[in-house]
């Protein structure tokens, strides 16, 4: 992919931090508001690839590393993984830390209410790992497939 | 009849979907079409989902009294979407992989495994 | 030749859609919801959470969202392992 | 008794067919070591004999696979070739095929009820 | 904490967790990933054959996620299971110990095997992923679990089958091939299942089963599961990807692949016995079946005979053999209705049919395995070109005559024992095809003549004069399953007796499987 106009990467420079910050805001408030941490995810990964296509592949290569976003999905799932395992003295995925008055622990007010974020067990924890997993998968796979369609225009070219 | 149109408009969905993976050439479209039946069966659960007049089925500030739509179709959903994403990606990949070697995407040509 | 009979049969699955789509219940009107209705009531005082479905997602359902999570990882790995250098 | 498999019409046991096998196997050796009188080793009639041609090379008298059971897909190509030319190998005919035995399925599931 | 109540989920964690930690210590030290599999798998291994003799002793075994217990499928009083569970009886542990025992020994062979290519970490995540769904779609109780288990074994294959992909074409061809069938029949489980959810309001299997009431609904959608189920089992005239996709996998994955394929065709038997049992018209379904197993089994064959390639052929015969699973069960499923026919013959069939499972995930799995090692040391898979090898690959010859003997239901090996029960009852139900089932195992047995000159007897080449024996684990690995298949053909009795039977009744019973759930009612 070419890198595109003077215009767009402006805009972007200048909205790309807000989409990501937006992503977080999704993944860290799944357990209280619309959103979690796919959704979370995939906003950011959205940003990723607003980045990718304003400034083309090749450029990008230089500031967003695949081996990075590739070690975050692994422990991304691995922090997923683990917190199910870690629930495993009762059942695997029990919710160990709901209602128990430790990180996220406090129980919720039964019925509607303004939203409280220390709330949920291990659930805002999960959303979190799951984020992170979901927006270095879509990085990953945005930089894979850029580079691979540079091989087939070779090709193509050839 | 006509209170059930959502469910006939994922029939629809699904049966252009099936349309194209029958009678489409390219690959490209053959992909295209797998992601219109998964957008006809997400609607369909979602669809199954829905009570008339609720609300999200979220406490935080929610407006008091009224009925919530049944959960689990969106946790379904939200399931199977990221599981279509994750079959696209994939299906695209393979597309790339075979124009790089074939140089084409007609299906009449991807046919070195045959009889 | 081909060509017609598996028209036929199309046409015969998409009426078959149809078919399904108007015997489901009603649209908007949910006839059984044990289910759902158990969560709604009891999610927020099992686990914590205000939103249901989160709830849903990650603590009643959760070991779905291990295999979609896994589904995402495992395409991840497919691509990263199709795009790989080869031995060119 | 271990290794006897009963079948509903009978039984099956590995071993009884082993032992019987080993029997008549050395009955069968027995007989034959009894053997014809005139044969005798290294002499002309150890002797491939193809018609009166010379024997050909070892390297070529290999015959591949190609010709293997020629003579059977020769005597039933009404058979084989809407059969092979029915496997495509194109995508929209996977596709189709399905559609069309969901089709099917949901007729006579329908029809009988 | 009670590590046995554990077990199952044990069992699918840890290749799982494996799977995730393979690609980080891939960073460090290529060579550590493969061992690193090994020892997951055979983790798994040694807790599949505890939960084994566990269940065969105790009966079925549930384990639900997130619950206060592992075996509270009903919390507070509730009539219906709100958490997604495993459920496991003898049925699906045989299964899973299919499973166990194949990817454990596939693992073992791409020691040696896959180190000529590159990605080796990703190829060893993607296997214990593979076989995380297998697993996943055999013990899940929960119809939309099985959903997603399905995508992430359809999902892996396709990565591995086009692993090749970066340098030929073909492997390409094969994962778009069979991710497109895959992809359609993964939607079609997901419209039944909304189907289902839309009337009943469960996702459990067991509690549907409880509930379903034949509607036209639910006519719909055993229309839309059986198609798509046979067609990943590899049913003729759905079949067409099985050549394509296992000749161009790498010959391990070829070997899981059989075991993936069973592990579909397990769903729809449990679909058809479990979810449904009689509340459908066990003939008519039993008919579709038994229609869907002679048409494989015959055109299977018969392709098989035209083939060139070795694996294609082999291919062929894998879905000729489904055929024989699918006539056995089949006659079982078409005298569900009818308890004197199904004590008479009906049960038999059904042994036989189960009970050939697993023999032909053995011995296909060591005809594919041979077939590697031959493409492993002369680089081809065109029979044309071989010939001669058994002069230089003694021990492959060995096991190919072994696994070719075992197909084609020579006695004294197992599938003759399998084969044998399918004959005799299939007889009492319908002669015909009982004697079509012989004919074809005739075919068998000539087209496996056919490879075995073509590829082992004939003159030594000059072009394979560098071939040697394979190396040692993929050796390791073939002699194993011929020990296994001998040992399995010498007592066929102890199997059948000890698991295969449990694994019928517990098809047939359908009111012990929603009693392991809802309790007894």
């Amino acid at each position: 992919m070419k890198e595109m106009s003077r215009i767009v990467k402006t805009v972007t420079n200048f909205v790309y931090g807000f989409i990501i910050i937006f992503g977080f805001y999704i993944i860290a408030h799944g357990h209280l508001t619309p959103g979690g941490g796919f959704q979370g995810g995939a906003v950011v990964g959205s940003a990723f690839a607003l980045l990718l296509v304003s400034y083309g592949s090749l450029n990008s290569n230089k500031f967003l590393k695949k081996d990075i976003f590739s070690l975050f999905e692994n422990f991304g799932l691995t922090l997923f993984i683990v917190l199910g395992f870690s629930g495993l003295g009762i059942t695997f995925f029990y919710n160990f830390l709901a209602n128990s008055g430790s990180w996220f622990g406090d129980a919720a007010v039964i019925g509607i209410n303004p939203g409280d974020m220390n709330t949920g067990g291990v659930i805002p924890l999960m959303n979190i790992a799951v984020g992170l997993e979901v927006l270095s998968a879509f990085g990953v796979i945005l930089l894979t497939m850029a580079r691979g369609a540079e091989f087939t225009k070779k090709k193509e070219n050839s | 009849m006509i209170g059930n149109l959502p469910y006939i408009a994922v029939a629809i969905f699904i049966g252009l979907g099936i349309y194209t993976l029958m009678f489409k050439k390219n690959l490209i479209k053959i992909a295209i079409g797998v992601c219109l039946i998964e957008n006809g069966v997400n609607l369909f659960l979602i669809t199954l989902g829905y009570k008339k007049g609720a609300i999200a089925p979220i406490y935080t500030q929610a407006p008091s009294g009224q009925a919530m739509v049944l959960p689990t179709p969106q946790a379904l959903t939200l399931t199977s979407i990221v599981i279509g994403i994750a079959t696209t990606a994939l299906i695209l990949s393979v597309a790339m992989m075979i124009y790089k070697h074939y140089g084409t995407l007609d299906t009449d040509q991807v046919r070195r495994l045959r009889g | 030749m081909k060509k017609i009979i598996f028209g036929i049969a199309f046409i015969i699955f998409f009426s078959f859609l149809i078919v399904s789509a108007v015997n489901m219940r009603t649209f908007g009107e949910p006839t059984i919801s044990e289910m759902d209705d158990y969560f709604i009531e009891n999610a927020q005082s099992e686990t914590g959470a205000n939103n249901v479905v989160t709830s849903i997602v990650f603590d009643y359902r959760g070991f779905d969202t291990l295999g979609e999570a896994t589904v995402l990882f495992t395409a991840v790995v497919g691509i990263v392992a199709l795009f790989r250098g080869g031995k060119k | 008794m271990l290794g006897l498999l009963e079948t509903g019409s009978g039984f099956w046991s590995a071993i009884i067919w082993i032992v019987l096998v080993l029997v008549i196997g050395s009955i069968v050796i027995y007989i034959r070591n009894k053997g014809e009188d005139s044969y005798k080793k290294n002499t002309e009639q150890d002797k491939p004999f193809i018609s009166g041609n010379p024997e050909e090379s070892k390297e070529s008298s290999h015959l591949s696979a190609n010709h293997i059971y020629w003579g059977f897909t020769e005597a039933l190509k009404g058979y084989y070739n809407p059969l092979v030319k029915m496997h495509t190998g194109n995508i929209n005919d996977y596709s189709s095929w399905i559609i069309m035995l969901t089709v099917i399925i949901l007729i006579v599931i329908g029809v009988s009820g | 904490m009670n590590l046995s109540n554990h077990i199952p989920i044990l069992i699918i964690a840890i290749p799982l967790l494996a799977a995730f930690l393979v690609p980080l210590i891939g960073r460090i030290n290529k060579k550590a990933t493969g061992i690193l599999t090994t020892l997951a798998l055979s983790v798994s291994l040694i807790f599949t054959i505890a939960l084994a003799v566990k269940i065969l002793t105790v009966g079925p075994q549930v384990y639900v996620f997130g619950a206060t217990s592992p075996s509270l499928t009903l919390p507070s009083g509730l009539k219906f299971p709100i958490r997604i569970m495993l459920q496991i009886d003898a049925m699906s542990i045989f299964m899973g110990l299919i499973t166990a025992v194949i990817s454990f020994f596939g693992a073992i062979y791409s020691l040696s095997f896959i180190k000529k290519y590159d990605g080796v970490d990703k190829y060893y995540s993607l296997l214990l992923l593979l076989t995380v769904g297998m697993f996943g779609m055999e013990f899940t109780g929960d119809i939309f679990n099985f959903f997603v288990f399905l995508e992430i074994a359809s999902i892996a294959s396709v990565a591995l089958i086009s692993f090749r992909g970066v340098d030929y074409g073909e492997p390409a061809e094969a994962g778009f091939k069979y991710m497109m069938v895959s992809s359609i029949s993964a939607l079609m489980v997901l419209f039944a299942v909304g189907i289902f959810y839309g009337q009943y309001d469960l996702l459990n299997f067991a509690a549907i089963a409880s509930m379903i009431k034949y509607s036209q609904l639910d006519k719909i959608a055993l229309g839309l599961l059986i198609p798509v189920l046979a067609m990943k089992a590899g049913a003729v005239p759905m079949h067409m990807w099985t050549p394509d996709a296992y000749s161009e996998a790498p010959a391990p994955i070829t070997m899981i692949l059989v075991a993936a394929s069973q592990a579909s065709l397990y769903a729809l038997f449990r679909i058809v016995f479990s979810l449904y049992n009689i509340s459908l018209n066990a003939l008519t379904v039993g008919w579709i079946i038994i229609i869907f197993g002679l048409l494989s089994m015959f055109i299977g064959v018969t392709m098989a005979i035209v083939q060139k390639d070795i694996k294609r052929l082999m291919a062929y015969h894998a879905v000729s053999q489904t055929g024989y699973m699918l006539l056995g069960v089949g006659v079982g499923l078409a005298v569900l209705a009818n308890p004197v026919a199904l004590q008479k013959y009906g049960i038999t069939a059904m042994e036989g049919g189960i009970f050939h499972i697993m023999n032909h995930a053995m011995y296909k799995g060591l005809l594919f395995l041979t077939a590697g090692a031959l493409f492993f040391r002369t680089g081809t898979r065109d029979l044309n070109k071989m010939g001669g090898l058994a002069h230089y690959m003694k021990y492959t010859t060995i096991f190919f005559i072994i696994g070719a003997a075992a197909i084609a239901g020579l006695p004294p090996f197992n599938g003759f024992a399998s084969k044998l029960l399918i004959y005799e009852s299939v007889y009492r139900f319908n002669p015909l095809l009982s004697i079509i089932a012989m004919v074809v195992s005739i075919l068998t047995l000539a087209s496996f003549v056919k490879v075995f000159h073509s590829a082992f007897l004939g003159p030594k080449l000059p072009q394979f004069k560098e071939v040697k024996e394979v190396p040692r684990s993929m050796v390791f690995a073939m002699a194993v399953l011929s020990c296994i298949i001998i040992f399995f053909g010498l007592f066929p009795d102890l199997i059948v007796k000890n698991l295969v039977h449990p694994a019928v009744m517990s098809l047939i019973e359908q009111l012990q499987y929603t009693g392991t759930v809802l309790g007894g009612m």
